[in-house]
């Protein structure tokens, strides 16, 4: 019996059988089925102690107050507070992803870096923070040495003026000597020249959309985020409620059926940038039909009926311009509007109990037209509403601690009294305090860069700047470019130092007074997360920069941390009276703001106060922000101004030797006479269609995109449509009877071309899109970032072809003329 | 089945669709509390995991009368022997009679996809890829314990957010309370949505908002005529919405009608031309 | 040099002619081998399947595969159970054919699940409720049926007759195939039925949803009645092609002509049912659900063409075709109308599993297509080569055909 | 032919012979050396003693009249309601704050204060029930509403003066204590494995069949 080939599979046969009879084959089986269920590369989130921690978010002007969901040391989720005044519990989807933007390694810079590759590459090279700092601080020496500390220059994208950081960005540009500190443009701008000039005050917008009952927006995107989506998209589901019970009416002037178009009550499609002239049309009517608040008028306004100056000079008034320019045929052939409809919109304007008209396009982070803004402004002041329950607060800006004065040495003194850069403030802008697009211009524009060194804090302009580009040439020639962004941005790539910020959760910032909130309020972030990587918090970077300057620098610097200087702001608040630093989301704060009571404080001292605000993240004062009740006009003539004199000042005191014609003409403006110095329609700068680019471009923005100079959330690209983005291409919205003029398919690839340049995307027909308008999308296309973000889409901003916004000198994005060709 | 309904609870959603504005929270809320990965490319739309998704729909009209709105679809949880679980080959998704859940378990899904051709709200997805955690870049820092990554190769959808239920009892437990209060269990997406357009709740409990809510004229259900019986309501004014909502025959459909209704109230429409 | 191994008397090609002829089936083999590991071990988003399309290609294949593979069980069950002696000469082929397309099928759904290694929790944890569960017992037992029936066949290799245990054993299975056959049959008529259930209990996909008799949709019946009456149009094609490649007679005419008249009476039953069951469904179901009928095809390339296609051209034609002695006794038409009715049956589930999944049923939603990947054509198609592979070695090595040898007196033909 | 045949005859006498040593070489292999090698063995960091612990003469200030709340001292509940699980070093050290000091006379001890209390790392125990990520399960739940005993599920866990190897299943990671010591499955106590079905099973008994919901115990 030896082992022959027959006995062997007999061997093997008895096996078989046998090792059935065993648990091998069956706990094998299960084992395997059990390793698929616990597939090592599949990751296992630690578990562990569950917290809240409260914060506010600082990504957007509208400071929603969050809580950040923690398992141990581990940020988990972002959620709304509903102990939070501005938020009843909802935050938008791009405060929602936030935690990517902390975790997403990629798009972050963990530690100081200087530039090995060429600019635009994003080639960096770790360095310690002692190198980075004496880096640029050795440069800026160097430049005061040389005695032209003016080519040190700043960008601050921060979006509330006035935040903390912005003050000492300034404060230390003030201390070196450089007076160019310049802004990324945003309608708090051009809302803040307009209530400057027509009321004298300076406050933010404010206005009490929940009290309304007539809402005349101009184009406010309030369904794509305008103004922060917390407060706004609450709002706006109390005025759906309103509505219908037929309490309130939501009226979208907008040329494109967007959300808050189509949602709202009416919607009114005019051409674009022809929103003054419809305003005026309608207060034509209320004029005509002696709709208008007369006691108001009379009383409190000044320049509306024709008046005689004390050199007896005959001035005609608003109403003489009003009657004699914007009847409804008029103000329709402009607009593309039936007359009939913009009467009809004056009678339920003045026949509303709180109405109230709103400017500020899309988001609100984009700079408006200073006229249409005023045209719109005196509307309400014709109605009557200024400073109503439902309107518009004319109010001061949060009374915040100062900081103390401070030396300035000579080399300082000298470099200040220099002229800025973008001649903000010069004859021919005599109002902007920033223009990033002449700044731009200057660079590029002189044969070597009149600007040596400059810091970015908290900005992309490289990204976000509607100029073609421009600003990403004036980079190039900048020798020597500082970035303090925590993301690896299109403009920190050009930069050839990186200092960078922590990311908004993990820093303490303030958030002032949130966007068109009717109450003040300002809010304190705080870090939910210790710092991830080797960042530090720009203001304490400012505060070691000053430290080792030295002198006067330092001395301008007296404080060891940021959060002494804001302690000092909160002080301010603790000052100028009671407030409130609890909120107990039962009461909806909106429903009870009239001044009744004198406020009691829910603090005993300041310390209570700063230890409340710094935990709770809130401080405000439930009242209306209206400014000192009685007289709330602080102009030269102490009334609301149809007729401005702080115009007709910097015209006339114009000291430039040349004809007002000329000088007019430097401002941009095009009518003549006492037009000039009132609310009025300025007819487009250049040609909108012209025979080569026969279509205008629109950019419009979405709520689920990031816009600014904070890169979306991955999440987002989950919410976009696949005729949003495709792949790598995004698209351009037409109405298909202009596709089918250009014989143009759905999805088609096309390029889109203005005088600035062309970007290649898809056609998506939309029968909501206005005729021979092109829309795109803002938020797309860029070249930094990680593969969520990287190469996504197209700019609308590299072919935006910006005029310059008369008065304010600040870019106009709505008339781009453009023309589609075939890919 | 309906009988053994009545104890317990019966969990359902309300969305008013006037309200919501599109804005895409609930998405992004959604995947964030559920830990849906992101893929490098989620315009693949027929790929891309949106446990609740937006779809995007229009009148239609030329304009100047175009008007667009949105469904947001969740899993409608189907209360009538849901298409999805008698199709399930593994027994991995059931429906809880005590909750109104339909649960879907990853660890014993084998990946078949009868379930998705059965369902027809596309509200199941399967993972066609392993989720996106790249090593060392930090996206899967922020995790949840309270929900279990998928693998590749099983099916997932909505849960309603159930661990919030388990959270919610362990919360009362810790408090001496057997039953968990109404509203300590709400989902994320109607948490976070802005414009409170979602209300969550028990439908089991006649006090609850949602029980009166879907009494309202308005109230109507996603594909209601197929006996799926849907848990997930949606609210609209707009008829040619509510009509969107359901396949029907010329005359079939019947504009709201109720009109001692239409007497106190009016359409938040008032028709463009009445101004 | 393998001459040991062919069977006794018959002639075949030279080792070297056949080698050459397996190499564009072996060649298909390694594809779809490519194709199924990069499956595995990347996962199914090697596909173009999607959340719309979770049934494709494969699932298309399947089913076809399945329903042509019914000449198997019910040859079987005529020879066995009815008694059909002239059969006896048709039969071993119909088992071959039947057991290469359950194989495949089976060795498919493997890679076509998101977890092939939990795979048995469809028996483990079996919902007895779906009607999928039921197909898999009955296709992995049928399988397992086809594989007994199989091996006798493959203990007749001369060679392995030598050996006294497979000799025994080969015969005593032989006397015992009836209750196989029977068994067979019971499991086939369930797994074809329930394969059909599988779409006419989607009562939320209008397209595909029926009416029924008791827990069993019409389709549970009407996919029956298809598979059994083009099964064996099936086995006649296969026979008839291996007879042209072999260029000699392998089949006796009876047992064809018995087998195409069978299929042409059950082809005309199901047609008549079929129609019964579309205008029910048409006037019933679809209007209930608030669609007409022409609603489904507003959109993408389908259109009422299919259905014209699959029940005229392809269904009532080879029935009539088949119904008259004089055309089927001819080659030509009886090939054609086979041919006819096999492109019918796969039209009939494409329609049951593409088209159901292509037309969206939420009226917002829009209409997506599909294209295979190389990869899910690579699989498929590995299937053909499996099948032709499988029956060439099967015809070179065992007594496929037991009239061969007296239906071919003279050895002198050249054979393949 | 004739030879050939008798050969073979010749040498299958016996063969039967083979068939039984495959048959129980296959019993040997599946029953003893498939258990061996199927689970790896790893001892825990510190060998912890919860006998001495929970023995009021030797350690005092682990409060609590019954057992279960004096197990609850360490392995205790939070405030929303989750359980702690196995304490992390911050718990340790309210007693041992001292890594010079030793409160017992055990060299663990030492080991424990010298290289986890004195560095302030926390101890990366070994979990012996731990469920995998799929599953999710309330303590407080069991025992504090189910009024539960701790041993109900883990045993006598609390008079171990050594804690056990750690054995884990090389395929599926799990530890031995999820399928049991049995490699057949089958246990006598109720903490003698801890699959679903033995969950399930007590659901049933207790009368908690609705508790059996695929979303009470998955996550």
């Amino acid at each position: 019996m030896e082992l022959n080939r027959r006995n062997f599979v007999k061997l093997l046969v008895g096996g078989a059988v046998g090792i059935q009879l065993t648990p091998l084959p069956w706990k094998l089986t299960d084992d395997i089925a059990i390793w698929t269920q616990n597939w090592p590369w599949v990751p296992v989130p630690p578990a562990g102690a569950f917290d809240s921690v409260k914060s506010v978010c600082s990504l957007c002007p509208g400071g929603c107050g969050i809580a950040v969901r923690k398992v141990d040391e581990r940020a988990v989720k972002i959620e709304g507070r509903t102990d939070y005044p501005v938020n009843p519990g909802g935050i938008c989807p791009i405060g929602m992803g936030g935690l990517q933007l902390l975790y997403d390694k990629d798009i972050r810079f963990t530690r100081p870096m200087k530039r090995v590759g060429p600019r635009g590459a994003g080639v960096f090279q770790d360095i310690s923070w002692e190198e980075a700092i004496g880096t640029l601080c050795s440069r800026i020496s160097d430049l005061r040495s040389q005695g032209k500390p003016e080519a040190l220059a700043a960008v601050d994208g921060s979006y509330m003026r006035g935040s903390t950081m912005s003050l000492l960005i300034e404060r230390l540009l003030k201390a070196i000597g450089s007076p160019n500190y310049l802004r990324t443009p945003s309608f708090e701008d051009t809302y803040q020249m307009t209530s400057t000039l027509m009321t004298g005050r300076e406050g933010p917008l404010a206005c009490d959309l929940e009290n309304s009952d007539f809402v005349l927006s101009f184009g406010c995107g309030f369904l794509e985020g305008w103004e922060g989506a917390g407060r706004i998209l609450n709002a706006w589901t109390i005025l759906r409620d309103k509505a219908l019970s037929k309490k309130a009416k939501v009226v979208q002037i907008e040329s494109r059926a967007s959300n808050t178009a189509s949602k709202a009550d009416l919607w009114v499609p005019i051409k674009p940038q022809t929103e003054a002239a419809l305003a005026l049309g309608i207060s034509h009517v209320l004029v005509k039909e002696g709709l208008y608040n007369r006691k108001f008028v009379e009383e409190q306004c000044f320049g509306f009926d024709d008046w005689t100056s004390s050199d007896g000079k005959e001035h005609i008034g608003f109403k003489t311009l009003l009657l004699k320019k914007y009847g409804p045929e008029q103000v329709a052939q402009i607009t593309g509007l039936k007359p009939s409809r913009i009467v009809s919109l004056a009678v339920d304007f003045a026949k509303a109990k709180a109405p109230v008209a709103l400017f500020g396009k899309e988001k609100g982070d984009l700079n408006g037209s200073l006229y249409e803004c005023m045209s719109i402004m005196a509307l309400n002041a014709l109605a009557g509403k200024l400073n109503q329950p439902g309107g518009i607060l004319i109010s001061d800006p949060l009374p915040l601690g100062i900081l103390p004065d401070f030396q300035q040495d000579p080399v300082a003194l000298a470099g200040n009294s220099k002229p800025r850069l973008d001649g903000a403030g010069s004859p021919s802008y005599p109002f902007t305090r920033s223009l990033i697009n002449n700044f731009a211009d200057t660079v590029s524009g002189s044969g070597d860069s009149p600007v040596d060194t400059l810091m970015v804090f908290s900005s992309n302009p490289a990204f976000t700047l509607p100029d073609g580009g421009r600003f990403k040439k004036a980079l190039e020639k900048i020798p020597f470019i500082v970035s303090f962004s925590p993301f690896r941005d299109e403009t920190a790539f050009m930069a050839d130092l990186i200092l960078p910020n922590h990311t908004y959760l993990e820093k303490m910032d303030d958030v002032v007074w949130p966007a068109a909130l009717q109450f003040p309020l300002y809010g304190l972030s705080r870090p939910v997360v210790k710092p991830l990587y080797d960042t530090r918090h720009s203001g304490d970077v400012i505060l070691q920069i000053a430290k080792k300057l030295g002198n006067t620098i330092g001395d301008a610097f007296p404080w060891g941390a940021y959060e002494d200087v804001l302690k000092i702001r909160a002080m301010g608040l603790f000052k100028s009276g009671p407030g409130l630093v609890h909120y107990d989301g039962k009461t909806q704060t909106w429903e009870d703001l009239q001044v009744k009571t004198a406020l009691k404080p829910d603090y005993k001292d300041f310390d209570e106060l700063w230890k409340t605000l710094k935990s709770n993240g809130l401080w405000y004062r439930p009242q209306y922000a209206t400014g000192a009740g009685q007289d709330p006009f602080k102009t030269p003539t102490g009334r609301f101004e149809f007729y401005n004199s702080r115009i007709e000042q910097a015209v006339s005191g114009n000291t430039r030797n040349g004809s007002r014609e000329e000088i007019l003409d430097a401002m941009g403006i095009h009518v003549r006479g006492d037009e000039v110095f009132m609310p009025h329609y300025e007819k487009p700068a250049i040609p909108v269609k012209s025979s080569d680019y026969p279509l205008q471009l629109v950019p419009y923005e979405l709520i689920n995109l990031a816009t600014s100079w904070t890169p979306s959330p991955p999440f987002l690209m989950k919410t976009l449509y696949d005729n949003e983005l495709l792949k790598d291409t995004s698209f351009a919205e037409i109405h298909p009877r202009t596709a089918a003029e250009y014989h143009l398919k759905d999805a088609q690839r096309v390029w889109i071309e203005s005088p600035s340049g062309k970007v290649n995307v898809r056609i998506a027909l939309f029968e909501g899109a206005m005729p021979g308008m092109v829309y795109l999308p803002l938020g797309l296309g860029h070249s930094a970032y990680d593969e969520f973000l990287r190469g996504k889409g197209s700019n609308p901003n590299d072919i935006i072809h910006p005029s310059k916004d008369p008065l304010s000198g600040m870019p106009v994005w709505w008339n781009t003329p453009v023309r589609i060709t075939k890919a | 089945m309906e009988e053994e309904h009545v104890h317990g609870h019966r969990f359902g959603m309300v969305i008013d669709l006037d309200k919501c504005t599109g804005c895409g929270t609930c998405m992004v809320a959604c995947a964030a509390e559920n830990n849906v990965s992101v893929r490098p490319d989620e315009s693949d739309k027929q790929r891309s995991i949106t446990w609740m998704q937006l779809f995007k729909i229009s009148n239609g009209k030329d304009f100047p009368d175009t008007e667009v709105s949105y469904f947001p679809r969740p899993c409608m949880h189907c209360n009538h022997h849901p298409p999805c679980v008698s199709v399930c080959v593994a027994t991995a998704t059931k429906l809880d009679f005590h909750t109104g859940i339909v649960s879907q378990i990853y660890t014993r899904c084998i990946g078949c996809r009868y379930c998705q051709a059965a369902c027809p709200y596309q509200a199941r997805y399967f993972n066609w890829w392993d989720g996106y955690f790249p090593k060392g870049k930090g996206l899967d820092r922020y995790l949840s314990p309270e929900v279990s990554p998928r693998m590749r190769g099983v099916v997932e959808k909505c849960t309603f957010c159930h661990h919030r239920l388990m959270r919610a009892k362990n919360q009362a437990y810790a408090e001496d309370r057997r039953e968990i209060e109404e509203d300590e269990y709400v989902t994320a997406c109607a948490e976070a949505c802005p414009a409170q357009a979602i209300t969550f709740g028990d439908l089991n409990n006649p006090e609850h908002k949602v029980s009166q809510l879907i009494k309202h004229p308005f109230a109507f259900r996603l594909l209601d005529r197929l006996g799926t019986e849907p848990k997930v309501y949606y609210l609209s004014s707009r008829d040619w919405i509510r009509r969107l909502a359901d396949n029907f025959l010329p005359g079939e459909y019947h504009p709201v009608v109720n009109k001692n209704w239409m007497e106190r109230e009016w359409s938040t429409k008032p028709g463009r031309d009445t101004f | 040099m393998d001459s040991p191994l062919i069977p006794e008397g018959v002639k075949r090609c030279s080792p070297k002619v056949f080698f050459f002829w397996t190499l564009p089936w072996l060649g298909l083999l390694l594809w779809g081998g490519l194709a199924a590991i990069l499956c595995l071990w990347k996962g199914l988003n090697q596909t173009n399947m999607s959340n719309i399309f979770a049934f494709a290609l494969w699932i298309v294949f399947d089913l076809g595969l399945i329903a042509l593979g019914a000449g198997a069980f019910f040859t079987g069950f005529l020879t066995y159970i009815i008694g059909k002696k002239e059969l006896k000469n048709i039969i071993n082929a119909a088992v071959i054919i039947g057991f290469i397309c359950y194989s495949g099928a089976v060795a498919m759904l493997g890679i076509d699940i998101g977890q092939p290694l939990r795979g048995w929790f469809i028996f483990w944890h079996a919902n007895i409720h779906s009607m999928l569960v039921e197909v898999s017992f009955c296709i992995t037992c049928y399988l397992g049926v086809l594989a007994v029936e199989f091996i006798p066949i493959i203990l007749a290799n001369r060679k392995l007759q030598e050996v006294k245990e497979f000799r025994l054993f080969g015969h005593n299975l032989h006397e015992i195939m009836a209750v196989f056959a029977a068994t067979g049959t019971f499991l086939s008529f369930f797994h074809q039925g329930s394969l059909g259930g599988m779409f006419g209990v989607m009562y939320a996909r209008p397209f595909a949803a029926r009416e029924g008799f008791y827990i069993w949709p019409w389709t549970f019946f009407l996919f029956i009645l298809s598979a059994i009456a083009v099964g064996p149009c099936f086995t006649i094609l296969c026979t008839k092609l291996t007879e042209a490649i072999s260029r000699k007679k392998l089949v006796p005419d009876n047992a064809v002509q018995l087998l195409a008249k069978i299929s042409a009476w059950l082809l005309s039953a199901y047609m008549i049912l079929k129609i019964a069951d579309t205008l029910a469904w048409i006037y019933g179901i679809v209007p209930q659900e608030g669609l007409t009928f022409m609603d489904f095809f507003k959109q993408g390339p389908y259109g009422v063409w299919m259905v014209v296609v699959e029940i005229i051209i392809c269904g009532i034609l080879p029935a009539i075709i088949l119904m008259i002695p004089n055309a089927r006794k001819q080659t030509g038409w009886l090939i054609t109308a086979s041919l006819l009715a096999c492109v019918g049956i796969i039209l009939n589930r494409f329609m049951f599993i593409i088209v159901t999944l292509a037309i969206p049923v939420m009226p917002f939603t829009r209409f997506w297509s599909y294209l295979p990947t190389w990869q899910e054509w690579g699989l498929s198609l590995a299937i053909v080569g499996y099948g032709i592979l499988l029956f060439s070695l099967a015809y070179r090595y065992l007594p496929v055909f037991p009239k061969e040898l007296e239906l071919n007196p003279n050895l002198e033909t050249r054979t393949a | 032919m004739e030879n050939r045949a008798k050969s073979s005859e010749k040498a299958n006498k016996g063969g039967w012979i083979f068939l039984l040593l495959g048959f129980i070489g296959a019993l040997i292999v599946g029953w003893v050396i498939f258990p061996m090698v199927l689970y790896s063995k790893q001892p825990q960091p510190i060998n912890f003693s919860h006998a001495i612990h929970l023995n009021p003469d030797k350690v005092d200030g682990i409060e609590g009249d019954t057992e279960v709340e004096r197990c609850e001292y360490c392995h205790a509940f939070r405030d929303d309601g989750t359980f702690v699980g196995i304490p992390k070093l911050g718990k340790c050290m309210e007693c041992h704050d001292d890594p010079d000091s030793p409160l017992g006379e055990s060299p663990e001890e030492v080991k424990f204060l010298k290289k986890y209390v004195a560095t302030e790392t926390q101890v990366p125990w070994l979990s012996y029930y731990k469920q995998p990520e799929c599953v999710y399960f309330s303590h407080i739940a069991h025992v504090k509403m189910g009024k539960e005993a701790c041993k109900t599920c883990h045993g006598d866990f609390g008079h171990h003066t050594r804690l056990p190897l750690y054995e884990a299943n090389r395929i599926t990671g799990y530890s031995i204590y999820i399928w049991g010591k049995n490699i057949s499955g089958y246990g006598k106590n109720t903490w003698d494995s801890m699959k679903m079905d033995d969950c399930a099973d007590c659901h049933t008994k207790t009368g908690h069949e609705e508790n059996n919901a695929c979303f009470v115990c998955h996550k």
